[in-house]
């Protein structure tokens, strides 16, 4: 008998309500469309058809749900746009997450002058309303994905630390923790094998529902002219063109919003799920 | 329809008939009470008693309807209750609306966590008059009154003050009085009282047990009493059920089931329970004067508070004031104290994680407190410490394996297949099997978890071992077994032991020398027959006369007034240093006092 | 509690300080001059110079920033510009709308949201609870930029029910007193006024609010779910109190300490939310004087407008903590 | 050469306008207000500082400008002067009207202009130097008489005034700046009501101006909705009469409202590609050439403008000065010669960055797109980058723009535009350099004999297009949105200009 003969139901059963299940089912889609972009669109996302611009959805094909405004399949782009809207996500999160976390065990675990600091710094960046800081990087410091990501992790690494700092302030007076101490560990040992892994799975949660907000974001900006480069087909840039065609061509802002919408639904209900499950008290956002 | 408070019947007569109860949890997979049956007179005191998981708490809470808040569904069984003018009303048959209007009107509770138990944004008298005005249509001064007569009937201080308050302006004792006052607002029947007493202090939890027993010789309401301390039974109880796994196992009067107990288990119990003076004593070990594997001088550990605009240091916590005393190997000398006495602190201090204000630590007479950071690392291997609580002392997402090989990788360097050897023997001496090496901590038991941290604690084989109330959160049973493992390894390994607790039963078991802390001072230290014997400070006299006496014949009347407690936070530089600790005979010192 | 206050305050003068220094750095070091987008299509090189003299920009960053300094100590940011006047005067013209609008947001929010959070958590598992979870993920789940730009095609293109955007209808306007136009033409008297403000407010607000009710719903359902699970629930229920009243009164009073603070945030995050919406709905508030700002350099304008909302945002957050003193007696300020 | 033009039809005009002059009494005039929606911004109160085409020409409808373009004459004619008349090639004398006096009923003075000249100049808050930068100084002869030195010969100085706004230098003797906000009286045939920055402004018909007529609303607002969709729809809800910029893909939703339809006008915009000849590959004609070949003008213009495009054949198209209706373009699409053209200079593969503005211009983003894989069909590897408009702008203004998609307004008269990108350092923006071609431009501006003129300016269009720094695309036609009730032809520059709305009779 040891720890990995407990079944698969007590450990991942509640992955299977059906909450999980939906989320687990749109971030599959997710990285499936993602990684299999090249195989699964129809078309080359940027080829070009003048003469076939704007064409309504076409159950029967080629275009199964249409073109737009330049003659670009819709289907090809939305899934070449999965691949960018999932990267932007991992990527804002894991950026935001890692220095979330370092700061917020370094702060909660010292404490004094290095909690002082990072506080300030903390209460600087997190005094800039949500997305207003994004949208003057992303104005200021000019186009591409990297400053795009860059703008969305730019305040998202604030929660994390937060949740990091006050976990690592209780565990470091937990008994556990304590006991390490007594029994001569340092601090690079307590950090490591102690406060970390305990502070992670209430980051996680944390995680999911950022994946969700960058998502959205991602297009907000995009929708205001600031996102990635046009040659990247977006979810949100592809959006933002349809911003113009709405009233007329339905299809091309129907679409990728939907696209955005469920992704995003799917994640907030598998976050959900993990909440319940790792019950991090997210109370400070 | 119940139209007064006071229901006048005669005491005696049948009040509750629990016929075959049976509860289940997670749609009928854990059967958590089996068929109990028990039968409630009027004014009669009724201890149900069993241990953690035993069903007894499910049991009570279902005559109430409460269990379906907690995921519990009743599957049969039928509860009469014989309210006033002959009317027998089946409880688990009543729809919610009008078993509502029976809960805290006939039927009142108070349960275990007087600190979780109130309402924390609510004022005292709102919590108080709610039911009175929501059963009796009372106006609010009219149930302000009643209230504040409520409080005065549990000797509860400054009552009229107390009605503006918050729950957490005040203590625990304080708050436990108020839960109590707060099921009386009705006078009920029925008083159902879930471990009222077991998250209190010893001292506190006398003065409560002593108020309930007064309240309920003065209304004569029943009350069905549930604990796990056959001690606090012995105090309180007319009959005493006792449960196991959900069912009752033995059922009589209370002289019966002490006098002559019908079940191995029942027996268990009784024995398990501290009985201070009655049980027998392992004989107190005598260790050579003069070479003392730990020595304190002097320590004193004070926190700063801080208020103000400017944040200034405007008083001090007071929280180990000039503690001085010696272990020796194979010695084991308890601590004694209530929460806050300063106890815990101390230990903290010795072990470095708390940076004394002043004093000298010394183990093998090298002062740890002034050596430097590396040599310290290294003085720490032979100083180790047992926690209170198994559950939180494990890292859970470290395997056992890798917590008990963690003093190792911290201070030597074994190969892995060594280290193996080793962390596994350590586990089999502290009565754990190999196998369970690669599980994590929720995988075991308390008394397992307990053990595991004595292994780790033994794993670098110290000089002296610190355990911060080792048993407290464990079952009695249970306890009995740590106790015994500590001593046996404490002889095998020529360790000093350094016990705090807060329990004398317990104290009394294991140790050879006590001493009895108090606001941060030890105010009585000496060998264990003179301190519980002859106790010379009036602290100590105390909290002896607050133990549970674990016979039903030996029972005492006690003072249910409530006490002031001293507070041991003083300005800065404001604390007059106390006399110093005077010789009784034979290393028996008492710290003169006032009282 | 006064001396609480007055330390946060004092608190938030070096925040203030080093968000400007932030925007003034980022501004500076960003491509594109104001100038260019100052002049005409046709100046010459000499009429950037002397346009570029006029505004002091020919001045180094760090003169300017100074500058900048000593004039923000009197709460005079400069002249916007692009608009030639105050930024101070620009801000607070636009600042009630922004405010009018975030709180009914917020309002909508709040209303619409905690009761379904309250009833969902009455019954966890149930349909109700499954359906208006749901609806909370929907909310939080839908870009709200979408979402605008389908309810003007709906309501104001289809069905022309509703104005596309705007605060008031030309003609309609009333005499400003407060700048909140609801509350003027109540004061006022103007009901058929009121009327067509609210008319105006209804798109906009749904829209602003939509994501921040989702938000309270669920965080109104878990607090509430966690407070009923807590010993004093049971211990009320045990005393015979009313379901309802347990719900209502004891646990949601315990479930405002976070429901108050996600309020907080969240009316923060609808601030700069707003400027999305304000942009699709013509709304003149500061969200979009913000963006043409970006769009424009205008440097004064810019640092004064985020200088403005960070401190509306900090001066939020004091006020929030200051609520959960009254919220909840345990907090106390230190 | 001693050339005298005294500007044409000045005195017709003046006629024309006094027999518009209405006897009806003010009743009869209708009291219907427009709301015209509108995508650009709104500076303020100081009519000099705001470099927006149509909010300037809202500026001379307030205060009065010296000359105006009449587009039915297709010239510019005499507004608040009399006559404007070229002495010697750097002399003009102007002279101002008796009649018309400022809503106030201040006259318009000598003073008043030669002070609007300097204001114009050096108001701190002034974005519009470029009008008055030609000239060298001005003072005044007598009340109603003005002298106007340019620093060289001229010709196009009408159309200069015609964006001089003449403002009261009494009233800015009394009230500085604060005049513009609290003393806005002009002599124009609207006054200043309110102007809310960033959002609206509001015009009132002045009753007895000889350039109003009955029909004319009474109020007007300009109001800013920059969302293209919230344009037709308030135009749908009847929330306004007039809407600016209804974009190709749109015109037929508005135009299929029963309450609306949509006018057509000519933009003065060239839009075109600008190829930077002092970076690389464009310091190869070969390269500039292909490019040209390469777009398929026609193709874009059908799918992306819905056909509301007219495609240019040199800077300029018809009703501007200086167009040739027998010059053709020698770049048609043919994208086999374009790639011989990169063969040839062997350059096929080569890297280009294109730059296209976002919002700016009808489409522009999508046009740009639109162009890659043409570009690329011809041989060249595209980078499309879409930086932010501020950005971009500026950068172009500073020189260093390899390749870009652009439009340049603001040209009934060319003359400025051409020699600000295409004479030898007119501005950093393109960089381009051709001796021969600076001598053809100089002659035209020196020319004063407007059909002499006309030639020059020709000559030097067909050499600017053959040279090919710059790849002239088309003129967007303009599609407006106006309500029915509403007479309103829009015209081909930017403006809507009250005395060209007429509220119809039983409104």
């Amino acid at each position: 008998m040891n720890a990995e003969t407990l079944s698969f139901d007590e450990r991942f059963g509640y992955l299977l309500q059906p909450k999980a299940l939906f989320g687990l089912m749109m971030l599959a889609l997710l990285v499936a469309a993602g990684l299999f972009a090249p195989w699964l669109a129809p078309f080359d996302p940027q080829h070009q058809n003048l003469m076939m611009a704007l064409t309504p959805p076409q159950p029967a094909g080629p275009h199964l749900l249409g073109t737009d405004h330049v003659g670009r399949d819709l289907l090809s782009r939305i899934i070449y746009g999965a691949r960018v809207s999932l990267l932007i996500a991992i990527a804002v999160v894991g950026f935001s997450g890692i220095v979330g976390v370092v700061l917020g065990v370094v702060s909660g675990y010292f404490g004094r002058w290095v909690d002082s600091v990072i506080q300030k710094i903390l209460e600087v960046f997190w005094a800039f309303p949500p997305l207003l800081l994004a949208i003057a990087i992303v104005a200021f410091l000019g186009q591409g994905l990297a400053i795009v990501i860059l703008a969305l992790a730019s305040q998202r690494w604030i929660p994390y630390c937060r949740l990091a700092r006050a976990e690592t302030m209780t565990l470091r007076e937990r008994e556990f923790v304590v006991a390490a101490r007594s029994l001569g560990a340092g601090h690079i040992r307590l950090l490591r094998r102690h406060i970390l892994p305990n502070v992670l799975p209430s980051t996680i949660v944390v995680a999911t529902f950022a994946m969700a907000t960058a998502i959205i974001s991602e297009a907000a900006l995009s929708f205001l002219g600031l996102g990635v480069p046009p040659a990247i087909p977006t979810w949100g840039g592809m959006l933002a063109d349809a911003r113009s065609y709405i009233s007329t061509s339905w299809w091309m802002a129907l679409f990728p919003g939907l696209c955005i919408f469920v992704t995003v639904l799917g994640i907030n209900l598998l976050g959900d799920v993990l909440r319940a499950r790792f019950d991090p008290k997210m109370k400070s956002h | 329809m119940t139209s007064a408070c006071a229901t006048v019947e005669t005491a005696g007569s049948p009040l509750l008939a629990l016929e075959e109860l049976r509860v289940s949890f997670s749609r009928g997979r854990i059967e958590a009470v089996k068929g109990v049956s028990l039968a409630l007179r009027r004014g009669e005191v009724l201890a149900l008693v069993g241990e953690s998981g035993s069903g007894k708490s499910v049991t009570a809470k279902s005559l109430l309807g409460l269990t379906r808040y907690t995921g519990g569904t009743v599957t049969g069984g039928r509860a009469l209750w014989h309210g006033g003018n002959d009317t027998v009303t089946d409880l688990l048959a009543l729809p919610e609306a009008r078993l509502e209007r029976l809960r805290g009107d006939r039927i009142a509770m108070i349960f275990q966590e007087p600190m979780t138990s109130l309402n924390p944004v609510l004022t005292i008298g709102y919590q108080l008059t709610e039911s009175a005005i929501r059963h009796h249509g009372l106006s609010r001064a009219q149930a302000d009154a009643r209230a504040l007569e409520a409080l005065e009937q549990v000797r509860m201080s400054d009552p009229a003050k107390r009605l503006g308050q918050f729950p957490h302006e005040l203590s625990g004792g304080m708050r436990q009085r108020v839960m109590i006052a707060m099921a009386l607002m009705c006078r009920p029947d029925l008083l159902i009282a879930d471990e009222p007493t077991t998250a209190l202090d010893v001292t506190v939890q006398a003065e409560i047990l002593a108020l309930l027993k007064t309240i309920q010789r003065e209304s004569g309401m029943a009350v069905l009493f549930i604990t796990h301390d056959m001690g606090v039974v012995a105090e309180i109880a007319d009959r005493v059920a006792v449960m196991l796994a959900g069912e009752i196992i033995e059922e009589g009067s209370v002289g019966q089931v002490f006098a002559a107990p019908r079940r191995d288990y029942t027996r268990q119990l009784l024995d398990a329970a501290p009985k201070l003076g009655t049980a027998p004593v392992a004989p107190v070990r005598h260790p050579d004067p003069g070479a003392a594997a730990l020595s304190v001088r002097n320590l004193r550990v004070r926190f700063p508070m801080r208020s103000g605009l400017l944040r200034r240091v405007t008083s001090e916590l007071h929280a180990v004031e000039d503690v001085s005393f010696d272990v020796a190997a194979r010695e084991t000398l308890a601590i004694v104290g209530e929460s806050g006495c300063g106890k815990s602190t101390t230990a903290k201090a010795i072990l470095r994680l708390i940076e004394a204000d002043s004093g000298e630590i010394l183990l093998d007479g090298r002062d740890i407190c002034a050596l430097p950071h590396h040599e310290l690392k290294r003085a720490r291997r032979g100083l180790q410490m047992v926690f209170q609580d198994p559950y939180a002392s494990l890292n859970p997402r470290m395997r056992i394996f890798d917590t008990v090989a963690e003093p190792f990788r911290i201070h030597s360097s074994q190969k892995p297949r060594q280290l193996r050897a080793t962390v596994l023997e350590l586990l089999e001496r502290v009565g754990l099997s190999p196998e369970m090496a690669n599980r994590f901590p929720h995988q075991f038991s308390g008394g397992q978890r307990q053990r595991i941290a004595i292994a780790r604690a033994l794993a670098l084989r110290p000089r002296v071992i610190i355990a911060d109330e080792p048993v407290s959160a464990l079952d009695v049973s249970i306890q009995a077994q740590i106790l015994e493992l500590l001593r046996e390894v404490q002889d095998e390994f020529n360790i000093a032991l350094l016990f705090i607790s807060h329990d004398m039963g317990v104290v009394e078991k294991v140790s050879d020398r006590i001493a009895v802390m108090h606001m941060g001072e030890i105010v009585e230290i000496g060998p264990r027959d003179a301190v519980l014997s002859d106790p010379r400070h009036s602290y100590t006299r105390r909290l002896l006369d607050a133990v549970p006496v674990a016979h039903p014949e030996l029972r005492r009347v006690r003072d249910a007034d409530t006490r002031t407690v001293g507070s041991p936070v003083f300005a800065p530089g404001a604390r007059e240093p106390s006399a110093p600790l005077e010789p009784v005979r034979d290393g028996h010192f008492v710290r003169p006092d006032a009282g | 509690m006064l001396g609480y206050i007055t330390r946060r305050l004092l608190g938030v003068i070096p925040v203030l300080l080093m968000v400007s220094l932030i925007v003034f750095m980022l501004m500076h070091a960003a491509p594109g001059d104001p100038v260019s987008m100052l002049i005409s299509d046709e100046a010459s090189p000499e009429d950037r110079a002397r346009v570029a003299a006029a505004w002091g920009l020919d001045q180094p960053v760090w003169v300017q920033y100074l500058n900048f300094l000593q004039n923000a100590v009197m709460l005079d940011f400069g002249d916007s510009f692009r608009y030639q006047q105050p930024v101070i005067d620009l801000v607070l013209e636009r600042l009630p709308a922004s405010l009018e609008l975030a709180l009914y947001a917020t309002l909508m929010a709040v209303i619409v949201g905690i009761p379904l959070g309250i009833w969902a958590a009455a019954r966890p598992n149930s349909i109700v609870d499954t359906l208006a979870s749901f609806g909370g993920f929907f909310g939080i789940s839908m870009p709200n930029f979408w979402l605008g730009i389908m309810l003007i095609l709906i309501f104001a293109g289809q069905l022309n029910l509703l104005p596309s955007g705007g605060r008031m209808s030309w003609g309609d306007e009333i005499p400003r007193l407060t700048g909140f136009l609801t509350v003027d033409a109540v004061l006022q008297g103007r009901w058929g006024e009121l009327r067509l403000a609210f008319v105006h407010l209804l798109l906009p607000t749904v829209v602003l609010g939509t994501a921040m009710t989702g938000i309270i719903m669920q965080l109104t359902r878990a607090s509430m779910l966690e407070n009923l699970a807590e010993d004093y629930v049971m211990t009320a229920r045990a005393k015979g109190v009313r379901a309802r009243t347990i719900l209502w009164l004891h646990a949601f009073r315990n479930a405002l300490v976070s429901v108050i603070t996600i309020i907080g945030l969240e009316f923060g995050a609808l601030l700069s939310g707003a400027i999305i919406v304000e942009t699709i709905f013509s709304w003149p508030g500061i969200g979009q004087l913000l963006i043409q700002g970006i769009g424009a350099r205008d440097f004064p304008l810019i640092t004064g407008l985020v200088i403005i909302y960070t401190a509306l945002f900090v001066l939020l957050n004091l006020l929030i903590d200051v609520l959960y003193t009254i919220v909840d007696p345990r907090i106390r300020m230190r | 050469m001693r050339m005298k033009a005294k500007l044409a039809g000045s005195v017709a005009g003046a006629l024309a306008l006094a027999t518009a002059m209405p006897a009806a009494a003010s009743e009869d005039m209708t009291d219907a207000r427009i709301t015209v929606a509108m995508t650009e911004t709104i500076a303020g109160y100081n009519p000099y500082g705001d470099a927006v085409v149509l909010i300037g020409s809202l500026w001379c409808k307030v205060y009065g400008c010296l000359t105006r373009f009449d587009f039915d004459e297709g010239q510019f004619v005499p507004y608040l002067a009399e006559s404007v008349e070229a002495i010697d090639e750097t002399t003009w004398h102007v002279h101002l009207r008796e009649d018309w006096v400022r809503h106030n009923g201040d006259p318009v003075l000598a003073e008043d202009v030669v002070h609007s000249i300097d204001r114009m100049q050096n108001d701190p808050g002034s974005v519009r130097q470029f009008v008055v930068d030609p000239i060298e100084s001005s003072r005044a002869i007598d009340d109603l008489t003005v002298e106007i030195v340019t620093h060289e010969p001229m010709a196009t100085l009408p159309d200069n005034l015609s964006l001089l706004t003449v403002t009261s230098k009494a009233l800015h003797d009394e009230h500085g700046s604060d005049m513009y906000r609290e003393h806005p009286y002009g002599a124009g045939p609207y006054r200043l009501v309110e102007v809310s920055a960033g959002e609206h402004m509001i015009l009132e018909r002045v009753d007895d101006h000889p350039m109003v007529s009955p029909t004319n609303p009474q109020q007007i607002m300009y109001r800013i909705i920059a969302e293209p969709e919230a344009r037709v729809t308030a135009l749908a809800n009847d929330e306004v009469q007039i809407a600016q910029g209804i974009p190709p893909q749109l015109v037929d939703r508005a135009d299929d409202l029963d309450n609306a339809r949509i006018e057509f006008a000519n933009s003065v915009e060239m839009m075109f590609l600008a190829m930077n000849p002092s970076t690389h590959p464009w310091d190869v004609p070969e390269a500039r050439q292909a490019v040209a070949h390469a777009i398929d003008r026609e193709a874009i213009v059908q799918a992306l403008l819905g056909g509301q495009a007219t495609l240019l054949h040199g800077a300029v198209g018809e009703g501007q000065f200086g167009y040739d209706p027998d010059f053709r373009t020698p770049y048609e699409h043919d994208p086999d010669r374009a790639r011989e053209l990169l063969e040839s200079a062997d350059l096929v593969g080569v890297e280009i960055d294109f730059y296209t503005p976002v919002g700016r211009y009808v489409q522009d983003r999508q046009i740009a797109e639109a162009m890659v894989p043409m570009l690329e069909q011809a041989g060249f590897t595209v980078n499309l980058q879409t930086p932010e408009w501020s950005t971009l702008w500026s950068n172009v203004q500073s020189g260093g723009v390899p390749f870009y998609y652009m439009g340049r307004g603001q040209m009934l008269d060319p003359s400025r535009a051409l020699h600000q990108y295409f004479r030898t350092d007119g501005s950093p923006r393109l960089d381009f350099s051709d001796p021969e071609l600076d001598e053809l431009f100089d002659a035209e501006r020196q020319e004063f004999d407007p059909d002499r003129r006309l030639e020059r300016m020709q000559e030097a269009i067909a050499a600017l297009t053959e040279a090919a720094p710059a790849h002239f695309l088309w003129l967007h036609q303009l599609a407006w949105g106006v309500s029915e009730g509403i007479d309103y032809t829009p015209r081909p520059a930017d403006r809507v200009d009250g005395w060209d709305i007429h509220v119809r009779a039983g409104d």
